[in-house]
This record gives C-alpha cells, structure tokens and sequence, in this order.
C-alpha cells in the first residue's frame, strides 16, 4: 500500500461521558478488519480510552476531540487529538504502586504509562494549542 | 449502564458482581459498598468481574484506595472473572501484588 | 439545548469490509448516553448497517463515507453522507416477499424499507453530487 | 469473525449455529451448507443464531433463497435465539412467515 491509498477512519467526538467508548469500538471494528490478534486488540482498546479520556479531561477545553486511525498491511497507527492547553509530557512521573499505598499518595496517574505499555511506539507532540498523541501497534504475522 | 449487579455473602466473603464498564462511577459504587460493609466488620471482597470486560485507570486507581481501606483493617480483596485485558492493565499497574487473583468464583470462595 | 450547542459525534469511513460496523458501535454508545431503550437502540443500529452499505455499495464511488449524530434531548438525528451518482428515492419499489419468493425475483432490495420502518423519520436529499440520507428517533419518555 | 461454528444432526434436523455478523460472506456459508445437504436429501434445518446478535439485508436475502431452496423439496428452515432487532427486521421483511421460529433451541428441535 503506498502512502496514498492507506484507508483511514476518523472520528470527531464531543466530551461526553462515557464517550470514549465510540473510540474503543472504532478501534475494535478496525482491529478486526485487520485479523490483529484478540490480545492486540485489547491493548489497543485499552491505551486508547486513556488516551481519550485525558484529552478530555486534561485538555480542559469544551472542544471536541479528534482521533484518527490509518490502516496499512503491517500496523495500526492512531492519533488523539485535542485544542487543549498542552503540558510537558517528559516531565510526566512514572507512578509506583507501592509508594501510592505507603505514602498515601495521589492513587491516579497511570494513563501516561498504561500507553506506553500497551502500544509499540508513542510520541506527543505538546504545546499550547493542543495535544497530539500518536501511537501504533504493529501486527505480528505468526 | 456500569452498575453493581449483585452483592451476596458466602463464607467470610462479600461477593460484589458488577455489569459494565468499570469506569469512575462504577469504582465509586464499590468502594462505597466496601466502606459500608467496613462499618459493620466485614474486610473480606470478592470482586467479580465477569460482567465487566473493560476498565479505565480512574475505576482501577479506586480499587487501590479499597485496597488501602482494606489493609488498615487486615483485609483482602480478591478479583475474579478478570477479561485478559484486564489483567493485563491491573498486572502493568502492580495492583494485582496486592490482590488475590482467581479465574472463577469458585476458586475465589475456596482460597 | 439550543441548536448551537447540540453535541454531535462525526464518522468519516473508508470502504472497507464490515466497517458499517463502526457507525453501528458508535450509535450504540450515543444511545446509552442518551438513555434511549434497547429496542429504540437496536433499531438505530439496524438502520445505520443498511444505510451505510447504501453509501458504500451504491453511490458507485471510492469516497468515504460521512456519517453524523446530533444529540438533543428529545431526539437523536442521523446524516448518513456519500459522494456518489445518487438516486431518485421516490422510484424505489417496496419489496414484497411472496413475489419474491413466487416470482424468482432477485431477493434484495430491503434496505431502504427497513430504514424507513425502522426510524421515526427518514429523508433522502440526493443528486449527482451525492446522497444524504438524514434520519431521526425520537426518545420516549415511558 | 463472522463464521459456522458447528453444524449437527438431531432427530430429522441439521442444526447449524453460527457466530458473528450475519452478513454476505455468512450468508453464502449457510446456503453453500444447505445445498450440499439437499444434494443428500437433507430438508429440514435449524438455524442457532444465539452467537449472530446482528445482520444485515445482504444476509437476511441470502435466507430467502435458502427458503426457495428448501420449499421446491418441502423442506423446512427454523430459526431460534433471534436477538430482538433480528426478530423484527425478519418480521418486517416477512421472512417470518416462511420459517417456523422458536425461542430456544429445545423448542425447535421438538417441533
Ligand atoms: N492530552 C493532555 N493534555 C494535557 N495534559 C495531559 C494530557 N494527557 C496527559 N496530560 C497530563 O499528564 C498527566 C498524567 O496523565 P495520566 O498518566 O493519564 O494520569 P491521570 O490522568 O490520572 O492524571 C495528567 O495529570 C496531565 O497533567
Ligand atoms: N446512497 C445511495 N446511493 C445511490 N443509490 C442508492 C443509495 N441508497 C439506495 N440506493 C438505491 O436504492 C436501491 C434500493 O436500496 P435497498 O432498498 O437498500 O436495497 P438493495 O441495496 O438491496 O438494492 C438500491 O438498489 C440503489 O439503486
């Protein structure tokens, strides 16, 4: 597939709760039009409702959200993007269970790091007219 | 749509099965639950979550607070009926060190 | 609500096996947002599948697809859009089982009247930019 | 995703489940399957759509000319487990009227 023809789908969402499920639905549709595995598919869906959830509520704009996903023969590449206030995502703490148990920390914080587990390659692209979260899973051909 | 279906005893246990997606409102039914039940001596939960294939952080970042509760108390949670996913996210998160985790129910009752 | 802050979710779709299924999943979520019955959520669902491989099948064109939900509080309004030759709506035959059946006729040709039995209104707009297909279902308060 | 998962004998019946979304491809499985059985003087077919909660008119048609198919033979197709909406769009389209259906499968088998 050239870079032309990637077939894409792309979804405008108001912030509505519960609304991130449209984008884990649209990715689970997607997954299956591209026979990824059940347990990729699950990443995804999983990585994409943080990604969507913190776009809606860290933004802390009332402007919709937009996610796009752009299918080719070996990945699944997703954006999410906001019209939010932005932030430092290098600066982003890696959170720690046993540290939230002792020291009676915040117990939120895990969305960041839920991402980049579950996904093979995220990058945000951060500044004050927004966010842009991309991130892609590859399809492992067994 | 997320709510708790169901809320039973069984040995030293509280069995709380939930339906849907196990978001904010969902974790603040639980812990709720677990705060009443606290009240009048019960430590022991079993969470069942055969209904409930999938999670965001804030429904899981509540079930550390019940966690929390729980240890002050020397209690337990345990989870069953976890979606693959689901386990996964809790695994990532380090929460499941801090639980007992079961396939089904009835290994859950028996532990 | 007012007409300029009703929320409204957008789909674009590419032509792509099953991918009617992602306007199903997001009507699904919209309509437990909007507290809608399973029944009325069912039906949504089965129209949206009809119209969508409408736009895919017939507008005879490689475009995607748009498709839009506008939430309000008494009603959910769908614009299904694609960019192909059009039709004349009017000249659509109602389809009849026994002469189906009796005469060997071709057995398709059901997606329109399931639209229009299944939604509380339906309207074509169609010419040879195109077709919008706009469709509405009221939510009954029981 | 959209697939036959079993196909199984029972008194005079062939019992055909199905999984997933009863679309085109699905469709052209169940005819492909009947025909090869009407070759072997078999008429009379359930239809398990427990595990299909959602079809198209592509897929429905496809289940007229299998009733087309099995009338010439005086054979029968029984359709049981139909989710709500499959129910009604059936209803609507008038297919009902051509296949006897059930709610489970023990009712359509003891017919
Ligand atoms: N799209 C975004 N826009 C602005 N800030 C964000 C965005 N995504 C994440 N952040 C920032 O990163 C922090 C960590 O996010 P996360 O790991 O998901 O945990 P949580 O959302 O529970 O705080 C957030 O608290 C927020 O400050
Ligand atoms: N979006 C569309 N663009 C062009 N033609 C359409 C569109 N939707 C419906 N049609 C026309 O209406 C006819 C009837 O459609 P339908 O009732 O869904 O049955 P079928 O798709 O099985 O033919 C189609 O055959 C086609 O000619």
């Amino acid at each position: 597939m050239s870079k032309e023809t990637k077939p894409s789908v792309e979804l405008r969402i108001p912030i509505l709760k519960d609304m991130e499920l449209v984008a884990t639905n649209t990715a689970d549709v997607i997954a299956k039009y591209m026979e990824l595995s059940d347990e990729a598919s699950g990443e995804i869906s999983m990585a994409l409702i943080e990604a969507t959830i913190n776009a809606f509520e860290h933004s802390e704009s009332q402007k919709d959200i937009f996610i796009n996903f752009t299918i080719s023969d070996d990945e699944l590449t997703i954006k999410v993007i906001d019209k939010g206030k932005g932030f430092d995502s290098e600066g982003i703490q890696i959170p720690d269970i046993d540290s939230k148990l002792k020291k009676q920390e915040r117990k939120r914080g895990w969305g960041v790091m839920l991402i980049k587990e579950l996904m093979d390659s995220v990058d945000y692209e951060s500044g004050n007219d927004g966010t842009t979260l991309t991130m892609t899973k590859k399809k492992k051909n067994e | 749509m997320s709510k708790i279906i169901s809320t039973e005893e069984h040995n030293n246990f509280l069995i709380v099965k939930t339906e849907g997606y196990f978001n904010k409102d969902l974790g603040e039914l639980v812990i709720s639950l677990v705060e009443e039940n606290v009240k009048e001596n019960k430590y022991h939960f079993i969470l069942d979550l055969e209904q409930s294939k999938i999670v965001n952080s804030i429904g899981a970042s509540i079930l550390i607070e019940v966690i929390e509760i729980l240890q002050e108390k020397d209690g337990s949670l345990s989870l069953c009926h976890m979606a693959p996913i689901i386990e996964k996210t809790f695994s990532i998160m380090g929460l499941t060190k801090y639980c007992n985790t079961f396939k089904s129910l009835e290994e859950a009752v028996a532990q």
